[in-house]
């Protein structure tokens, strides 16, 4: 009996833990205080972090892969024989012990279908409105994405192949789905590092923004005042998300299925007659996938994987990949500026990164800081949606080039 | 080595690349990636100016219309009817008369879409899906 | 440096497009065009037009297949070894790089899960009580059958084989959950031109049914008044589904999955003590499977299977399977006539082709026309869901012949 | 060559049929499949006959009770008195009165059955699920 | 054509229907009527029920194998080569026929996903203020499975194997998914009778517990007043869901998932900043999930396996295992009571086999019954709740010594 | 045979044991099974008495100003606007007089948290989620 108990001892977690994955409960513990504490992004940091505690857990084998196994049916007939010369076998695939219920939910992540869903949803929330108001914030939208590629060398210069720096550089581009879309295609063993950090400078970006925005404007910059957008008829916002799946589409393939899953939520929304669906893909749907993708996305975390020198430099990597992506959108703005009629208030530069919509909420906060009187938040959206284009644009070349 | 092949091996095998050769991949990728973001989204600003403008042009009322037609058919009376007499009951009960002296006559209801669509339940459902 | 753009351009979708893809993105086009712009069944024309515009833009590989592959363990026990002469070997299924996006979501069509699926929903709405209240609808839901039938021959003649000519036959059915089930049971590869037939014509059933139903019947026809119905107890509208289930099953086994999953939906809505579920299967339910529906079967249309002499056929065959079943419904009707008490209002037989509840409308429409004191919506509810019934028994057939 | 096999040559083999034999094989599964329809149909007819007959010699007010007890448990009283909250001040508001001073005692809800489900809350799911 | 006919008459299901799938075509139309008529579970019963009517109509094949088959690439390089050495080979798994849509769903349960997620959801659902109140609670909500454990000796001593007997005990947890969840894992082919019998049971715990109550209890016992229970912080209730986790995942690593999944779901609901996620776990998905669940597993219930001796042993075995869990928390009590200075009503030890929240309001209502004044389902929550904590971890003893 | 092979064997082969042996497995099993369940049970009365007392030591008010202000946010004034004009109009027809002239200014809307949630929209989603 004492044998027993001594074999049960042995085989709870407490005796199987390292330092390492107590240092990932503790870490896991510390964004779900975030999350839930302190309002940062707790829609996604809370599956986040809880993912990361259930797979730091020993022994809890929540990501474990099934025990699988082949049948292959005797060959009896001629037709059988002729088919196994050509490789073709009749064979069923059996699963002996089930895998942990996180590696089941991971495959959303792993074969690329959670994030355009999410894609789907956020589309049929956003609306293009100010975009298509004032086209000129796709420049702005394009700009901040700059903070990608600057990121990317940086990656490169440290030692990391080109799919992990691209990987890496994505976090600039502010925007989860598409960092994990894009790690997943093409690094999937730093998903859990990147993720993290994509989505903690995104619940960061009150606090990274502000002083970047400030240092490269002046008072009166800041204080431009923009003309109110003209209002958008229902026909161009129909249009609106059809010809820009078709022609980013066509100008980068590789982007076809984020575009495409963003843009076909907005249709569901713009074209008035699909609320159903539209309804389904920001309520249900994006709620479901939410949970799965956070959840697995935390529990690929595993201490062995994210306690290494890389992850801290993915997230030294990962802030500067934020912050050159704010200020080149503010830089950029201020260039225009010397050749339009119209001023641009540099802040709306800022709004690119996406991380829809506190970005833009940022900037038009930053503005009224500046001048009360001054309303900037629809101005900002534009930017802000372009900058949502412009990394999933952004990823695409990145999946073109080192896919 | 041309820079497709410095490409190439820079996601194959970077490994066996000098610091030199990285940056120059390096910096080839970012240029020519900033450059491809830049164009795409500069071609889709002219294509939406181009929209804009052609749309402007032929700007009819048929969309609106339909819409419209769309909008009206989910209002549900019942709905409206409902309201009627639980508002028509308790002004009754407060001023002390029996609910059929109170007609009520017309609700406005404003913001009614997504509510509205919310009850247009199976009827509609079945009109719709299928 | 010029290479690399050379190199980039020539992978832009532009450069690889064919005519015959675009032909496609123009058919989508206006597909997105009737289903927004003209009303036309928009929840399923939206994500299949949408899903015909993404599967042809070049290159974009929103249907490609995952890489995939088997690792087979060593064998190195003795129970492995005598597994491994049985056929059995410890082997793990490996996808190396992931599919496209809708080559997943088209798994739930292609392993029959979402038609029916769709079914439970469609249960879930639809009130037999018309059909319990005057049973002799279920006559004129199998003559609205026959179209199907008669279609099967003509395409039999034209070359098809037997299981095309089925899955050819069934749009008559004017049934889409039905005609995409035993199309992916059949004939997969005539998914693309079937679905959207199928779907196109219960669009246009209000264009289409009226002037047959006015050529095979005479003004004082279509003037006969109907007693009403009598009024359903509740424990009929419960008894009702489980009855259907067991007695089609046992009498056609090949139709037990889609009258089940019918079934199954009316007895959770009728039943009265599970309102959560149903609920959920006429909501969340059938509208995240109608999107993954939709989309997939739209990007089952690649234009090198789409463009091609067959789906011309397919699309005058389907009209013809469509008119005939219309017909037929309106011959029984009078031919019934002559042996009953209470005669039927012929127009009744043309909602048998189901089309729920557009067809019962139009009929109903017809009728006022000719009589405007006749209400005869109620009465063509019940050879409305018969015809659902019936098409669903039609498909079982064919699948039993030809599966 | 008999019926059977003809029409399994229908759908493994219809290149080596001629003419005649398709026109044979498919006139055949046209009436078979027709005929079978017809039956399977004509059958359910008869059957959903017997049952109404049965149903209705049998009829008691079992099943009616059950299912009315079913709907009263959902309706949520808090629902009314949030409602009934609303309405009194509004008019007490309107009338320059304290809402203390009046009473809505009574309010009727027609057509209560979807919202209320939807209201029914925590409670009511724990008490069914699980 | 007379062939044909008798052919096609052969291939019906009357002439393929064996008395077996009869007998269960009966039980399944008295568990409909148990279900709607009498309104026992019904969110289970209907769907447990009819997919047990599905899968015993002969020759539907809801729960048929798909036909499947491998497809080799031809080795052509010589990296193909070295990996076919290493048992590498690049292939694709193909559906040649689909199988019946039951056994898709099925898979859900097969692979331990679906009882977890019923898990999300009903811990999002669940109030563990009067555990946390009351943590003694927990001793009842132990001492309610000996139920389980005197079972398996029991089923050990009839002649069941280790992992059976553990799957008839865990019926005593009172807990479906804890069992659906325990019997996939280590018996998959008794997944019928077991869920049948753990519904059934817990449907009848207004019928069976009270008796047993009255039979252990005095009159005077079963009037002992509580005092109130304290109010619980928020902080608290955000805390302890994380805090089970961790501890309960450490001290019995094999039931992290199902304890997780609980208290994943209890900290959406208690963060009060997730709420869009708590709505859709306690909504959507899991009337999602208890849709397709209770279908297979009521099609798990065919003939064949269902109707053999050990049905009824199973049978028999979950009633003893039922009502000797309801006696130890009612004995638990009334030792504790020797040593507390506030004594426990001995009624709420039978609230601790969980079924929540009925066994708790049965428990309060006896109680009620001997002194009408005496207010105790709160207090029978405690145990109630304590009793699921109870069952998943009863299930992780189980699964760790016969897993 | 020592009892961790007696287990084993319990589950791998148990028609080779004798009842002798298999009583005492099962035994075994049931005593150690139970004792873990009450061990694992009774660790986390402890673990919930410590977390009470620590929590109550530091209990202050932070987690509770969170959570209010999030409640708050989520209500929605376009919300109550419309209940306004509702009941506005409906005492106005009832009273014979016109909208404009009555005023109701403050509508105390009690357990608004679940309604108010559904409600929050399209610009709440965004804020949250992406
Ligand atoms: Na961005
Ligand atoms: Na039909
Ligand atoms: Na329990």
């Amino acid at each position: 009996m004492g044998q027993i108990i001594v074999e049960f001892l042995q085989n709870t977690g407490f005796a199987a833990m390292t330092w390492q994955q107590l240092v990932m409960i503790i870490v896991s513990c510390i964004l779900l205080y975030l999350a839930i504490g302190r309002g940062f992004e707790p829609l996604l940091l809370v599956p986040i972090a809880f993912g990361m505690l259930l797979t730091n857990l020993p022994l809890a084998g929540v990501m474990d892969y099934p025990d699988t196994s082949l049948q292959f049916q005797a060959i009896q007939t001629q037709e059988a024989a002729i088919n196994a010369q050509n490789g073709l076998f009749n064979a069923r695939y059996i699963t002996n012990i089930p895998g942990g219920l996180i590696h089941y939910l991971y495959q959303g992540n792993k074969l690329g279908i959670f994030p355009p869903l999410i894609f789907l949803g956020v589309g049929a929330m956003t609306d293009f409105g100010p975009l298509i108001a004032n086209p000129k914030s796709l420049l702005l939208g394009a700009a901040a994405q700059f903070g990608i590629f600057f990121t990317f060398l940086g990656a490169i210069l440290l030692g990391f192949d080109a799919q992990a720096a691209s990987a890496i550089g994505i976090i600039g581009g502010a925007d989860g789905p598409t960092a994990i879309f894009l790690t997943t295609q093409l690094k999937p063993e730093l998903l859990g590092p990147i993720a993290v950090a994509a989505y903690s400078y995104m619940a960061l970006v009150p606090i990274i923004q502000p002083p970047i925005m400030k240092a490269l404007t002046t008072e009166k910059e800041r204080q431009i005042v923009m003309k109110q957008l003209r209002v958008v008829s229902k026909k161009e916002k129909i249009v609106f998300p059809i010809l820009v799946t078709i022609l980013v589409s066509l100008l980068l393939p590789s982007a076809a299925t984020l575009i495409g899953m963003l843009m076909l939520g907005n249709l569901f929304k713009e074209s008035g007659v699909t609320d159903r669906l539209s309804k389904t893909a920001t309520n249900e749907l994006i709620n479901i996938v939410t949970i799965f993708l956070g959840v697995s996305v935390g529990a690929t975390a595993k201490a062995e994987y994210f306690l290494v020198s890389e992850t801290l430099k993915i997230i030294v990597l990962g802030i500067v990949a934020f912050g050159v992506g704010t200020g080149s959108g503010v830089v950029l703005a201020k260039v225009l500026n010397k050749f339009l009629k119209d001023p641009i208030n540099p802040l709306m530069g800022a709004a690119g990164v996406s991380a829809v919509p506190m970005a833009a909420r940022v900037a038009s906060k930053v503005g009224q800081e500046a001048n009360p009187s001054n309303f900037l938040l629809m101005h900002a959206m534009g930017p802000n949606v372009a900058g949502v284009i412009g990394s999933a644009v952004a990823a695409g070349v990145l999946l073109a080039l080192f896919g | 080595m041309d820079l497709s092949t410095l490409l190439e091996r820079m996601s194959t095998d970077i490994a066996s690349l000098s610091w030199m050769e990285r940056l120059t991949g390096g910096l080839v990728a970012t240029v020519l990636a900033m450059v491809i973001v830049a164009v795409v989204l500069i071609l889709l600003l002219f294509t939406v100016n181009l929209m804009t403008k052609m749309l402007a042009e032929k700007e009819t009322v048929k969309v609106n219309e339909v819409v419209t037609q769309q909008v009206e058919e989910v209002v549900e009376e019942a709905d409206d009817k409902e309201l009627i007499a639980v508002i028509s009951s308790a002004i009754a009960e407060s001023l002390g008369t029996s609910t059929s002296n109170i007609i009520v006559r017309n609700i406005i209801r404003t913001n009614s879409v997504d509510p509205a669509w919310a009850k247009a339940g199976r009827i509609e459902q079945m009109k719709n899906i299928h």
